[in-house]
């Protein structure tokens, strides 16, 4: 999926029926902020993810997917009460794991 | 046996588990297939002639239910003068506030019967309308003197006075009231959301002229009551009337709006109090006056708080000579009936805003002139005629004090007494754990504190025991939750069931008993912005008095959410016209409230068995005392509430 | 004048003796599909039909209650495609092919516990919709300061608890 | 209270949604302020057409900021885009109700039902933002839509380095309409200072920018409102908002 792919489509059900929206596009930086089930995810044009990788199904009855690209918390950063938590960034299958632990935590 | 007894523990609520997972059932919870809707035409004056010029179809008037349903009777306090001016079902002809019920409309959903209400012309005719009560006719009237007052004002050393006004207030339950009615099996069954059982079915009978045996009353799951739910709402013996016409279950769940225009208010009411003081700074007399606005007509409960205020008066103090008025004024405006306090609230905001005001007079330290004046010997019988059972005033304003520790900002500190408990509760329990109580929950956790007294008295754990409470077949008599007593009345029912039990009786008891007295001890520490007026309550200290205390975290919510009420009247909340949404009257969020500190002292009563005083609503008597003073401190003047910034600003000036 | 450009009302007017509208639209039914707590429903709706009534009266889940019908009290709040809303300021007709959790689809969790523990209910008529404000509130901010678990509170009123334990709740969950 | 019927059209486009209006139709967009007036039938449309499925983006590009008109306030809350370029945003739109209502809630339906009370146009008027409507035209300043207009996106201008803001409010509860707010916004050669429901205070900007004191500028900005209480107010805020931007 190309960047211009990503953000052509700025609402669309995933195969769960989870609604994904495209909030936010810097064309500056070339990063994108998705919604999806409560949850802030960031794409960077240099790595692309699809948004139907972004997630486990709200179930958390999700395979473990290979993300390609760069899934970052945004809550962590920006958020002074965020710092106590994990900066949690994933990457490949391990971090896919890492990403369900955390949105398991969050529950 | 050999369970451990759980009384004074804080047992965690039974009622929690449904509650959370969104199990309850509340009054429009409960689906009846068939059933009709209905709403009502409410006036938009406060004061008009009408008539209805095209009623249309399937709607009710006070025409066609004339001679049918009658209006609930009243049954004052003993010794109050009181003029017969009953609510009427639907106005006939004239109507006196805004939001008064003329017509009914019945649909086969709400938002229908909305559409058929709109559709019915009225024709109005505006009067002029009384909005102060000191021009409206005299409905209620009551006065009581002991003790040489005037030679006692003759010879004082220091004569303070203190005139003061507390503003209308709603109570705001989240769940509004409402009415379910449906014909079973050749009787009426009326589901409705009440502080009791009992009493609507009595009243229902009268209005509806029918027997009690023909109706059955069940009260479900009650999101809220804080005493506008005590009394029957005047649009219900219509719900009834119409199932029964119809032969069709009917609903009415009143929606926000009505509840704000049509739902009883609390408190407003003005009173002067005079204090006569020896050179020591000893009260010799009070004098007191209490103009309350009733609204335009006196439901059952209307003439209850004010003279309750009266009552209770004298407060925490041993003052030997008392001359008290009260007059209950008619207005255009929606009937007065108690809420949370219910007459309490206003006596201690009256009676410790003069203390202050008196320290500040004598040149005495607030709490010092508190001190000297304290019943220290109990029982105590007032010279207004109550006799407080027992309690210990002083311990508990030392520990608040203790308490509040080196506050900063302002503080203020309020002292308070309030009567709970009295006339009877119904109760009967079995061996194996079921327990039926005629006091009727609102959230207060009747569940699990009957269930530790019955499950002490058995010797079963709490979990063993069923409560079963709110519904006139299944219980056989009872009273109902109001003027904080369920525990020491409901509670001491069930004691005394038990006990029935025990010595081998059916396991039935009918508890009767005197009031009792909570007592308690508030500060509150405010800090005043003087550039905006706001003002922050930083934080409120509460130290109650209310006997033995059989489960302290429920005590201890309840005086929270009292006192969060209390600060809601203090900071926030006054009725200026006719509120209509929660966006016109504002009611406090998380977001205002202070740190709180909270303690008990336990005097025990010897009116009951359990030792028990009520605590539903020491923390709307205390705390507007407490922060009224610790406000008048702050600005260096006195203030009514609300205290809103604009008003603080302006005194700043 | 259309669109968003009237001047709103006036909100201080009490809100009756409105004349009905010369003649009001026709009243028409559509089908809708909605995924709530996990289980496709299809219903016909008006399009007056506010989700709160739907949720409670169409499809029986009671658990949501309503206050106010004016959005200031937040007793009716659900999680809308995983965003809390209010129930009772979204039609029914809007939320065809979304998907809604409410209190019933809300596993029993730490958040639960720590009400029943710290005793932050008490009528219980609120909770749903603190716990389905919380639950959101907590995804994204799950280690809040006392100031934030207060401020995402104060769209919810409760009358009974005066808020002290709730945010305990909280705070130690 | 229930609503009076209404006929119901979904608008996926901008086109589509200028079409389905007509002389007594009304647009929904978050329904956050109309439909609890519809609640209470104070606004009655025989026709509503719902806007809120028109994607709305959060957009930066060349420095300047883009938000479409349908975008949730709680959006541009959690924005980092907005947080680091914006703050002034982010700071205002947490104090328009709460969260729920701003997860529906969105900016274009706040900007066109222009309450007087609305922080977010406070704020958008504090940063000289311009609005785009559907008919092509833009507008600065105060909006006043024609027929058959409506509003589809908001820019805002890139703020210069250095520049500060500040948005403080005074309400009665958390959360509840503000009784009086200020936006500011201070950079190298530019004061922004908005009074909320009564616009820019061009003499507080301009004492500002000639080195007056944050009381002295205050006091000039309380004179666009009346009531004395409402001044004082406004007085104090702007007082605090330029010393929390950095203005002595």
């Amino acid at each position: 999926m190309t960047w211009e792919e990503l953000i052509a489509e700025p609402r669309r059900r995933d195969e769960h029926g989870v609604l994904v929206v495209l909030e936010e596009v810097d064309h500056d930086t070339r990063t994108a902020v998705f919604r999806r089930a409560g949850e802030s995810f960031t794409v960077r044009a240099d790595k692309v993810t699809s948004p139907s990788d972004f997630k486990p199904a709200p179930e958390f009855a999700l395979e473990v997917k290979v993300l390609t690209g760069e899934i970052v918390d945004e809550d962590a950063e920006r958020s002074p009460a965020g710092s106590g938590r994990a900066r949690v960034v994933a990457a490949g299958v391990a971090a896919a794991g890492l990403a369900l632990l955390a949105a398991r935590r969050r529950r | 046996m050999g369970v451990a007894s759980t009384l004074g523990q804080p047992v965690r609520r039974r009622e929690d588990a449904r509650l959370l997972a969104g199990r309850g059932r509340f009054l429009d919870d409960i689906e009846l297939p068939d059933a009709l809707h209905m709403a009502f035409v409410r006036s938009p004056h406060p004061h008009a002639r009408f008539e209805l010029k095209r009623p249309g179809r399937l709607t009710f008037t006070a025409a066609s239910v004339a001679g049918r349903v009658a209006p609930p009777q009243i049954v004052p306090p003993p010794g109050l003068t009181v003029e017969p001016i009953p609510h009427p079902v639907l106005a006939d002809g004239i109507v006196r506030y805004v939001g008064q019920p003329l017509a009914a409309v019945v649909a086969e959903s709400r938002a229908l019967a909305e559409d058929l209400a709109e559709r019915v012309e009225v024709e109005y005719e505006p009067l002029p309308a009384v909005d102060d009560p000191r021009a409206g006719e005299t409905m209620v009237r009551w006065e009581k003197s002991e003790g040489d007052v005037a030679g006692a004002f003759a010879r004082a050393a220091h004569v303070v006075r203190s005139e003061r006004v507390i503003p209308r207030l709603v109570a705001a339950p989240m769940e509004t009231r409402g009415a379910l009615a449906a014909m079973e099996g050749g009787r009426l069954t009326v589901w409705t959301s009440s502080q009791s059982a009992h009493r609507p079915r009595a009243q229902l009978a009268q209005s509806l002229r029918m027997s009690e045996d023909e109706l059955r009353v069940i009260v479900p799951d009650v999101g809220g009551g804080f005493g506008s739910k005590g009394t029957l709402p005047v649009e219900t013996p219509l719900v009834a009337f119409a199932a029964r016409e119809l032969g069709r279950p009917v609903r009415w769940i009143e929606d926000r709006r009505e509840n704000f225009l049509a739902a009883p208010q609390g408190r407003g009411i003005s009173g002067v109090v005079e204090l006569a003081f020896d050179a020591e700074g000893r009260i010799l007399a009070l004098r007191g006056r209490v103009l309350a606005d009733l609204g335009a007509y006196l439901l059952p409960s209307t003439p209850i708080p004010p003279h309750t205020t009266a009552m209770l008066l004298a407060g925490c103090y041993d003052i030997p000579a008392v001359e008290v008025f009260v007059t209950g004024a008619r207005t255009h405006k929606v009937p007065t009936g108690p809420y949370r306090g219910a007459g309490r609230p206003e006596a201690a905001y009256l009676i410790e805003t003069a203390m202050d005001t008196a320290a500040r007079q004598l040149g005495v330290d607030p709490i010092e002139l508190r001190r000297r004046n304290f019943v220290r010997a109990f029982p105590h019988r007032t010279a207004l005629g109550w006799t407080y059972d027992s309690g210990d005033f002083e311990a508990c304003l030392d520990r608040a004090l203790e308490l509040v520790g080196e506050p900063e900002g302002h503080i203020g500190v309020a002292m308070c007494v309030e009567r709970s408990a009295g006339l009877f509760e119904h109760a009967s329990v079995t061996r194996d754990g079921e327990v039926r109580v005629g006091s009727v929950p609102a959230g207060q956790g009747h569940e699990t504190v009957f269930a530790q007294i019955a499950a002490d008295k058995l010797g079963l754990d709490v979990d063993q025991i069923t409560v079963i409470t709110g519904d006139t077949d299944e219980v056989a008599d009872g009273v109902g939750s109001f003027a904080s007593r369920s525990t020491a009345m409901g509670g001491s029912a069930v004691a005394a069931a038990a006990d029935d039990l025990l010595a081998g009786g059916p396991g039935v008891a009918r508890f009767e008993s005197e009031q009792v007295f909570t007592s308690g001890a508030y500060v509150a520490v405010v800090e005043v912005d003087p550039a905006t007026g706001a003002v922050r309550v930083v934080k409120l200290v509460a130290v109650d008095d209310a006997g033995r205390i059989i489960n302290p975290l429920l005590a201890e919510g309840q005086v929270v959410g009292g006192a969060v009420q209390g600060l809601g009247a203090s900071l926030l909340e006054a009725v200026d016209g006719a509120p209509a949404t929660l966006h016109d009257y504002s009611l406090p969020t998380a977001g205002e409230i202070p740190a709180f500190a909270t303690a008990f002292l336990e005097s025990p009563s010897p009116h009951n068995p359990l030792g028990a005083k009520g605590i539903g609503e020491s923390g709307t008597i205390g705390a507007p005392a407490a922060i009224a003073n610790a406000v008048a401190a702050a600005v260096g003047m006195r203030l009514d509430p609300p205290f809103t910034a604009e008003k603080v600003w302006r005194a700043l000036r | 004048m259309s669109g968003w450009g009237d001047t709103p009302p006036d909100l201080d007017r009490p809100g009756f003796g409105t004349p009905p509208a010369s003649a009001d639209a026709p009243r028409t039914t559509t089908r809708i599909s909605v995924r709530v707590n996990g289980t496709q429903r299809h219903a016909e709706v008006e399009p007056r039909t506010l989700l709160s009534d739907f949720l409670r009266h169409d499809l029986g889940l009671t658990g949501t209650k309503v206050g106010c019908e004016t959005g200031s009290c937040g007793a009716c709040t659900v999680q809308l495609d995983g965003e809390p809303a209010r129930a009772c300021l979204t039609f029914a007709i809007q939320v065809h092919e979304a998907d809604i959790t409410t209190i019933e689809g809300l596993p029993h969790g730490p958040l639960h516990a720590a009400f029943h523990e710290h005793h932050a209910l008490q009528c219980g008529f609120c909770t749903a919709g603190m716990l389905m404000t919380l639950d959101a509130f907590l995804k994204t901010n799950p280690e809040p300061t006392e100031d934030e678990v207060k401020h995402a509170l104060s769209g919810n009123l409760c009358r009974c608890t005066g808020y002290a334990p709730i945010v305990k709740a909280v705070l130690e969950r | 209270m229930k609503p009076a019927p209404f006929e119901y059209v979904v608008a996926g486009s901008w086109d589509e949604a200028v079409a389905a209006l007509d002389g007594d139709s009304r647009v929904l967009a978050g329904g956050q302020s109309l439909v609890p007036l519809m609640n209470q039938r104070l606004v009655r449309p025989r026709r509503l057409v719902d806007i809120s499925g028109i994607p709305g983006l959060i957009e930066r590009r060349r420095g300047a900021l883009r938000i479409g008109a349908t975008v949730r306030q709680a959006a541009l809350e959690r924005s980092t885009l907005i947080a680091g370029g914006w703050p002034l945003l982010r700071q205002a739109v947490r104090h328009v109700g709460h969260p729920a209502t701003r997860a529906r809630g969105t900016i274009g339906g706040s900007v066109v039902h222009a309450d007087p009370r609305a922080e977010l146009i406070c704020a958008l008027i504090a940063l000289d933002a311009r609005f785009t409507l559907s008919s092509g035209r833009a507008v600065h300043g105060p909006l006043q839509l024609g027929p058959g207009e409506l509003l589809t996106a908001i820019e805002v201008p890139r703020l210069q380095p250095f520049a500060k803001s500040a948005f403080v409010a005074y309400a009665r509860t958390s959360g509840s309409f503000a009784d009086a707010a200020v936006a500011v916004v201070l950079e190298p050669d530019r004061a922004a200072d908005a009074v909320l429901g009564a616009g820019r205070a061009g003499e507080a900007e301009a004492a500002v920018r000639a080195g007056a004191s944050a009381t002295d500028a205050a006091a000039l900005a309380a004179d666009l409102v009346d009531g004395d209480h409402h001044r004082a107010l406004v007085a104090e805020l702007t007082r605090r908002a330029l010393v929390e931007a950095g203005h002595a």
